[in-house]
């Protein structure tokens, strides 16, 4: 099964470059369907598995991971990039050095000599395989499979509008397959070396999307993505390296069981990568500038799937963290990132730029529950990545809509789309509301997270800060959504007509698709977590199903114009912002590169 | 229903607006908000609001630019509604009558129930008025009462009214 | 019972608030309306011609009101507290929401002054429940009106909410949201009749959560919650008569700079 | 701050500043400007008042036939006391009144009936101007 | 690229008393720029004082060109007219003139301060200072017999006398004003809402007052040594106990300062002339009709209003011109609206006490 | 009170040498229509903490003359001008129509004819 989830995208992947539009569909819902099945199929059944690579295998991904870093050189060359050329080196230095001395502890990898081509399938061995499905991994499928899966297919109907070469169009969307066996591995990687090879597998793709429109700007992005996300490579290797001088282990399992010594420093370092992959602040700026690719791809890469490796990666971790000074350091630090983010994020006007920082920040309330590392805390991380990969997939999604039919990207220019585009602005509410408010899955996420952190402080009264950034951050979410659907709303008259807002089929079936998912695991949590508050529900019910049938009614009343002190003035909608002086957003950046330190910092010393 | 009409008169809201006086009658309503005559005790509140107001009290004899503000407001006022002309331009145009710039009374363009004298009016008069007025509020029916004039083009008289649902009720001359 | 006391909850709220408005008047030696004014507006409302901008502004009034009811339910039902303040989160969006719907200037502005007073007393109210979790032990307000002790153990926490008290209530210095001088009320605006009698009710419910919240600091002694409420009542309507509106902003920072600390302070206080 | 809430709390149980009006009258100072007065049997038609008053409140009608008809809009005064500082025979024929006007309803004809009225009184002293041109013609051409 | 939102203030508008309308240009709720449209009013009083009215009526009609300041309308034209006649009224008549004017600048004031406290929010202040106000309204309802409209001044003099009784009237209601008067000053002072809302807000730079040509108490709120009391000789002001109220920071408080320190100098101005009455007729004949051009200065309660009145021997006039103390402020006002929070628009302008009644005339 | 004839062609040189801001005190601009087509424009002035220290800078001229506007020299007569615009139906650079009056309204209601 696992080996379809990895193996199917790549076929697809193939047959895209050689197949016609109406293929394109076929693949990608039966990538889709099959995904999904699959995925579902081993959440539920309750196994861990786990793989060996075979030698050789092993011996292809260390060349094509030189290959990578050399391409990183390349282009570093190529552009003139300074900063990428010499972190590329690094890397490439670090990665031999690694080889070098992991070489010594070979013994253990190739263990039971197997040469062949194949992966095989081993559990009785007790040495840690390289590849190894557990829990985290099967919830990883599911959202990679279900949400990867419906961005793919968005973005088959995507590209029809997008001026590109058909063959450049093929070789996107075979980009995106690709991308989610990258990912399905990523996700089940026990193997250090090998999630460094995925890892920077990520960066490369998202190097590519983003400069996929070749233009100056998304140029100048892409190459800022690259050297931040290569920073995360350093500082994996950096934890490798200091994890085989250590423990003399390149595996993941077999790290955590150690304890003491340079674990913590081992942890800290892969944690940064998180940190980095999350866009945390000061990393930010790339998760932003990824906002000029094509929309799936900020979809699919930059809110759904790829940046969930950042608190995946802290929850892989959590064993280590557990109450430590070093967890308590990063669950702060996620705090701040989530109430800083959101902040920031009220001074931005275009649309998928408040969407990457908001994804910024509830990814930084994700680490922070992972970095506390209770059952609980890490169960809400995990339940917060799927609603969220949801709610942010579907708006991204609107947001793509938008873009193609409506030529929109800044909030300046939506005034009174409701007008316009009721069905589209619908969703993006639905988005909103399922981000903020109850009962959908992301607010009982929170909800539950603010009562299990509240729970823990008398043990940790550290966590008061995550607390109260949560708290606070909520709040401002709930401010910068509710205030960007100002820009939307502010219809004039229902008794005007408009013409009626049609969304292409390829466009509306993964938002209806989403917004299904969105509601039903939204009920179907509630259901696990409180039978009584399914009342809840009752909610939006008034909204979906009572209020348009009240609405008929509504015909009755006589209709009157907005009171404009008595003169007849049109009025135009402007957002408010809330902008940092430059004082300030220096002072941010700084305290947070300081943060950052003080995360290799603090697990170095304990 | 009878039983919400008699809460008419107990809970009347003022729409105030000026339409050309010198004042001296806007002062003397503000004086009777105040605490000496006090409103309030007859539910009264000063909305600002045509759209929750049931006594519009208009003040000034109606000059050329306020016309329109002043029918606009006035077709703001959900029915049932009460105009009160307050002080002596305001009903008759006063000691501005025939002036250049002004219409005499503002009963050229809306439809005024309660005409209070004075120049200025005092709050004595305004609170008589009032209590006038509210008898006549709980009389009313709630039948659309149309601006004598409204503005704008004839065509766009007639858009707006088909866009705003009113058209079948209001018959525009 | 409960459910009676659910079912008239608007009116006990209207009640409160003709009390405040004679109350409020023989503060600055007025007579004032009469006790029972709020039900003759009330009623009066209804009796009017229905105007409205377009069917969903309107209907979301009705949606804001029954929302708020519902939170308010909440509350006499025992339920958690933490989803007692997103149910009204839920209410008060449901309002800005509506704010927003409408082309008109006062109308935004008032939904983003909702939005700011939202920001800024959300977190009080949830850190006001962390409190009593802490205290307590629970979040459900059935347990926590069982045990007592609460002032003694959460004198800051209670001193925040009382200061998030007139943001509720719309009453002086922070009614930032109505603020009729500036913004003619906001996103009630372009109400009138029947709807404008939704959110005229709307008011009366907040009252009620809101001194809901001052009752619970009580605990299992009704009496002392019937003092402490009627006390705050008088303080409020006292701050609402000695001082002028601030910004929006003022408040925000106001509410953060002070009752965040205080409150934090508090539980600093009570987990150390 | 403080100072006002305790103001505040202390106007609790203070009397309050407000006259019920309606039901308890406000005693008018003396010398208030109400209503001006008239009395036919002394004023002897110099139409002085009608010329002084500013807005036009007072009009003399001009029946062909008898003694001029006066004519007081209240609604129109502006309550200056111009017209009674003008009349020779002030506090006798016209004087100004310590009570005030109340207000008009629609029936009154406040403003309409005095635009009718306006007119005719312009008429009518063009008619008996007419009329008194005719009878001394008629006169002229009797003799 | 931020847009702004326009946000109308007027012509109806709650915080308004009479109708102008502005519109500001504002980036959050910050205003950034402003229109403002202050013909609402305009109902031709300059050309109907030439045109429809004789001379010895045009005192009643400038009157109402402005409820606020009936008063030194009436007086500043009766002023010019007696000018022209060549006709120089005693001292009785020039005090009881006085008492009227600075009653009416009493009450005048303290509407302001209550409309503003009003426009920033507190309510009870309003209340507070409308019932005190009440006081000095019942001293002119008795003197004039008309709480607004007085119509007290006369070609040749003032209509009416002041009694013994009336006297002990003023001295009474005075009195128990100026003490209400010292409460509100420390109240302006120490309350902590009001020094947020007030304080720093609102600015007219002195400057800025130079250059716009600002007067009366916002000139002087902002430092700037104008008063058309000091500047013309009609009035005895100096006999009387007038001081100059200067304030240095031009901001609302300070002209909420000025105007409550003149009104203490008023009252203290009123009593003086209630004592020191000089005796002499009330209401002198004046023969003639008015030749030539005139041109008088009277410090109204919001600066000085000018009063041009060109005669040419009949009965009606060749031109009134009316320049009023809110025309010359606007473009003061204008300023000190931009960059200020349009939370405070209604504050500033009610600190600016407009009359539009009397700019559109 | 001081008058001083000007002209409109030499009205700025003169205004810009006599005024000082912080001597005088822009009062405003007035018009007398002086019948026949003839008008007579007064700036007046008057100076700060002096008794009846008036002085009056007035100029000949019809309606048809544009006006040259003092706004460079004094911020502030933007308002007396746009007044005299609409009252006297005059040109003035810089100035717009409609301070006071409507499209409907009567035109230069201060022209002696109207």
């Amino acid at each position: 099964m696992l080996l379809t989830l990895i193996l199917l995208p790549i076929a697809a992947a193939f047959l895209i470059l050689f197949s016609s539009k109406y293929i394109q569909y076929f693949l990608s819902v039966a990538v889709l369907a099959s995904g999904s099945y699959y995925s579902i199929l081993l959440f539920t059944s309750a196994e861990n598995v786990s793989f060996y690579l075979s030698s050789f295998f092993n011996t292809v991904i260390i060349a094509a991971d030189i290959v990578l870093l050399l391409y990183f050189l390349y282009q570093g060359k190529k552009y003139n990039s300074l900063k990428v050329i010499v972190l590329a080196a690094v890397q490439l230095l670090l990665f031999l050095y690694i080889e070098h001395v992991s070489a010594g502890h070979s013994a253990q990898v190739v263990v039971d000599g197997i040469t062949k081509f194949t992966i095989e399938y081993d559990t009785s061995s007790g040495h840690s395989a390289e590849i190894a499905v557990d829990e985290l991994s099967r919830f990883m499928f599911l959202i990679i499979n279900i949400v990867g899966g419906i961005i793919v297919l968005y973005s088959v109907r995507y590209m029809e509008d997008e001026t590109a070469t058909p063959r450049k169009k093929q070789l996107f969307i075979a980009a995106m397959f690709l991308f989610l066996s990258v990912m399905n591995t990523l996700v089940c990687a026990n193997s250090l070396m090998l999630f460094f090879f995925l890892f920077e597998m990520t960066t490369l793709a998202s190097y590519l999307l983003i400069a996929f429109r070749n233009d100056e700007v998304s140029r100048t992005n892409a190459l800022r993505a690259l050297w931040m996300n290569q920073i995360g490579g350093v500082v994996i290797l950096l934890g490798v390296l200091v994890a085989v001088l250590g423990f003399g282990t390149v595996m993941f399992d077999t790290l955590l069981q150690h304890s003491g010594g340079v674990l913590f420093l081992s942890v800290a370092l892969l944690s940064m990568a998180a940190l980095v992959k999350g866009a945390s602040i000061p990393f930010d700026g790339w998760l932003l500038g990824a906002m000029v690719a094509p929309t799936p791809v900020s979809a699919m890469l930059h809110s759904a799937t790829m940046v969930k490796i950042a608190p995946y990666l802290i929850l892989k971790l959590a064993p280590a963290l557990g109450a430590t000074l070093l967890g308590g350091v990063l669950s702060i630090t996620g705090g701040l990132v989530f109430v800083t983010a959101s902040y920031l994020a009220l001074s931005r006007f275009v649309f998928k730029e408040i969407l990457g920082y908001s994804t910024v920040a509830l990814l930084g309330l994700m680490m922070a529950l992972a970095a506390i590392g209770t059952k609980e805390s890490m169960m809400l991380a995990m339940v917060l990545m799927g609603f969220h990969a949801l709610s942010k997939a579907l708006l991204f999604l609107a947001a793509g809509v938008l873009e193609k039919q409506y030529h929109l990207k800044s909030i300046e220019e939506m005034s009174a789309l409701v007008h316009r585009a009721p069905k589209t602005v619908g969703y993006i509410l639905l988005g909103f509301v399922s981000l903020t408010l109850p009962p959908f899955g992301l607010f009982m996420g929170k909800l539950f997270a603010i009562t299990s952190v509240a729970s823990l402080l008398r043990e940790r009264p550290l966590l008061l800060i995550v607390l109260v950034s949560m708290i606070i951050g909520s709040a401002l979410l709930v401010l910068l959504y509710f205030k960007v659907s100002s820009a939307l709303l502010s219809n004039p008259s229902d008794t005007l007509s408009a013409e009626e807002e049609r969304i292409p089929y390829g466009f509306s079936l993964p938002l209806i698709l989403l917004s299904v998912l969105i509601v039903g695991t939204g009920a179907g949590f509630i259901v696990i977590q409180h039978d009584a508050l399914l009342a809840l529900l009752a909610l939006p019910l008034i909204f979906v199903f009572v209020l348009p049938w009240i609405m008929r009614g509504m015909e009755r009343y006589d209709r009157t114009e907005p009171y404009h002190c008595g003169e007849k003035e049109p009025f135009d909608t402007a957002l408010i912002y809330y902008e940092p002086t430059i004082r300030v957003k220096q002072m941010i950046y700084w305290s947070f590169t300081l943060l950052f330190a003080a995360v290799a910092v603090v697990g170095a010393l304990s | 229903m009878k039983f919400f009409t008699s809460f008419r008169k107990k809970s009347p809201w003022i729409l105030h607006y000026n339409a050309g006086s010198c004042n001296g009658c806007d002062i003397e309503i503000l004086a009777a908000l105040g605490p000496k005559f006090d409103l309030e005790r007859f539910g009264v509140i000063n909305t600002g609001n045509p759209k929750q107001s049931d006594i519009f009290l208009v003040t000034g004899p109606v000059t050329y630019r306020s016309r329109e503000r002043l029918v606009e407001l006035y077709s703001q006022i959900p029915e049932p509604k009460v105009v009160i002309a307050v002080g002596s331009c305001t009903t008759t145009g006063g000691v501005f009558r025939g002036m250049y710039n002004v219409e005499d009374g503002i009963d050229q363009y809306i439809p005024v129930d309660v005409y209070v004298p004075g120049c200025a009016s005092t709050p004595q008069l305004i609170i008589d008025a009032i209590v006038k007025a509210l008898e006549i509020l709980e009389n009313k029916s709630k039948e659309i009462e149309k601006p004598f004039k409204l503005f704008g083009s004839v065509e766009t008289i007639g858009n707006k009214l088909s866009r705003l649902n009113m058209a079948k009720r209001v018959k525009h001359d | 019972m409960i459910w009676i006391w659910i079912a008239f909850a608007p009116i006990l709220g209207g009640l409160v608030y003709g009390g405040e408005r004679v109350l409020r008047a023989r503060m600055q030696r007025r007579q004032g309306p009469p006790f029972l004014q709020p039900f003759y507006d009330m009623f009066k409302l209804l009796d009017k011609r229905t105007l409205i901008v377009h069917a969903p502004h309107a209907l979301l009034a009705v949606a804001h009101f029954f929302a708020l009811w519902f939170s308010v339910a909440a509350i006499f039902l025992g339920w958690n507290l933490l989803y007692i303040v997103f149910l009204h989160l839920f209410a008060q969006i449901v309002l800005i929401l509506a704010g927003y719907s409408v082309r008109s200037a006062y109308s935004h502005l008032g939904a983003n002054r909702e939005l700011l007073m939202l920001v800024a007393y959300e977190p009080i109210l949830i850190l006001v429940a962390v409190g009593f979790y802490l205290v307590s032990g629970s979040f459900d307000i059935a347990q926590i009106v069982r045990g007592g002790g609460y002032l003694a153990q959460m004198p800051l926490l209670f001193i925040a909410l009382l200061m998030i008290v007139p943001i509720k209530v719309k009453k002086s210095p922070f009614d930032v949201g109505e603020a009729h001088q500036e913004i003619v009320g906001g996103v009630e605006i372009e109400y009138s009749g029947m709807f404008y009698e939704f959110l005229y009710m709307a008011r009366f419910l907040e009252y009620i959560f809101i001194y809901s919240f001052v009752f619970i600091f009580a605990g299992v002694s009704y009496a002392l919650g019937a003092a402490l409420v009627a006390g705050v009542f008088l303080l409020v309507n006292l701050v609402d008569n000695a001082t002028a509106r601030v910004h929006t902003m003022h408040m925000v920072k106001i509410i953060y700079a002070v009752a965040m600390s205080l409150a934090i302070a508090n539980i600093l206080w009570i987990v150390l | 701050m403080f100072k006002s809430m305790f103001t505040a709390l202390i106007n609790l149980f203070k009397p309050v500043h407000t006259v019920n009006y309606p039901a308890e009258d406000i005693v008018l100072p003396k010398g208030y400007r109400g209503l001006i007065e008239y009395d036919k049997e002394s004023c002897i038609f110099c139409d002085k008042c009608e010329k002084v008053c500013p807005p036009g409140a007072i009009l003399f009608y001009q029946p062909l036939e008898g003694e001029k008809e006066y004519r007081y809009n209240p609604w129109l005064c502006i309550y200056c006391g111009e017209c009674v500082r003008a009349c020779p025979k002030p506090e006798e024929a016209l004087w100004q009144s310590e009570t005030k006007q109340h207000s008009a309803v629609k029936e009154d004809g406040a403003n309409e009936g005095w635009f009718v009225y306006e007119e005719a009184c312009k008429q009518s002293r063009e008619d008996f101007k007419a009329a008194k041109q005719a009878s001394k013609t008629q006169n002229k051409s009797e003799e | 690229m931020k847009k702004t939102i326009q946000i109308p203030l007027g012509s109806q508008h709650i915080s308004l008393l009479e109708p102008i309308r502005f519109k500001f240009e504002c980036e959050n709720e910050k205003i950034i720029g402003v229109d403002a449209d202050v013909g609402f009013v305009h109902r031709g009083v300059e050309l109907a004082c030439t045109r429809s009215f004789e001379f010895k009526q045009v005192g009643y009609v400038v009157a109402r060109v402005c409820g606020l300041c009936a008063i030194t309308h009436s007086l500043s034209y009766t002023l010019a007219a007696e000018k022209l006649l060549g006709y120089e009224a005693n001292d009785r008549i020039k005090y009881l003139r006085m008492l009227m004017v600075e009653l009416d600048r009493i009450h005048s004031h303290m509407l302001c301060l209550a409309h503003t406290a009003e426009n920033a929010g507190f309510e009870a202040l309003f209340m507070q200072i409308m019932a005190d106000r009440e006081l000095v309204m019942d001293l002119q309802e008795a003197i004039s017999g008309n709480r607004v409209q007085f119509d007290f001044i006369a070609i040749g003099g003032v209509n009416r006398d002041l009694t013994p009784e009336l006297t002990a009237l003023i001295h009474k209601n005075l009195t128990l004003l100026s003490e209400k008067i010292d409460a509100l000053i420390g109240l302006f002072n120490n309350n902590w809402s009001l020094s947020l809302k007030y304080k720093g807000v609102g600015v007219l730079r002195l400057e800025d007052a130079y250059t716009y040509n600002a007067l009366g108490p916002l000139a002087r709120a902002a430092g700037l040594a104008t008063d058309v009391r000091v500047e013309t000789s009609d009035f005895p002001y100096e006999d009387i106990g007038y001081t100059m109220i200067l304030e240095s920071t031009g901001d609302i408080h300070a002209r909420n300062f000025v105007r409550l320190r003149e009104i203490v100098n008023s009252i203290a101005m009123c009593r003086n002339i209630a004592d020191n009455l000089p005796a002499g007729e009330i209401l002198e004949k004046t023969k003639g009709k008015p030749k030539g051009e005139a041109v008088v200065r009277v410090e109204a309660p919001r600066g000085e209003l000018f009063y041009l009145v060109r005669g040419n021997g009949g009965n009606m006039l060749e031109r009134v011109r009316i320049k009023t103390p809110t025309f010359s402020g606007i473009p003061a006002m204008m300023e000190v609206f931009k960059s200020s929070e349009y939370a405070d628009a209604p504050a500033i302008l009610a600190s600016f006490d407009p009359c539009m009644s009397c700019t559109a005339k | 009170m001081t008058k001083l004839e000007t002209t409109l062609a030499t009205l700025l040189a003169d205004i810009g040498t006599f005024y000082e801001p912080k001597k005088w005190h822009f009062l405003t601009v007035n018009g007398i229509d002086l019948g026949e087509g003839k008008i007579e424009l007064q700036w007046i002035f008057s100076k700060y903490g002096v008794k009846d220290e008036i002085v009056i800078y007035y100029a000949l001229s019809d309606y048809e003359t544009p006006v040259p506007s003092l706004v460079s020299l004094i911020p502030s007569a933007f308002m007396g001008e746009r007044e005299i615009v609409d009252m006297f139906g005059l040109k003035v650079d810089g100035a717009e129509r409609g301070l006071y009056l409507d499209e409907d309204s009567l035109q230069h209601p201060l022209r002696s004819e109207s």
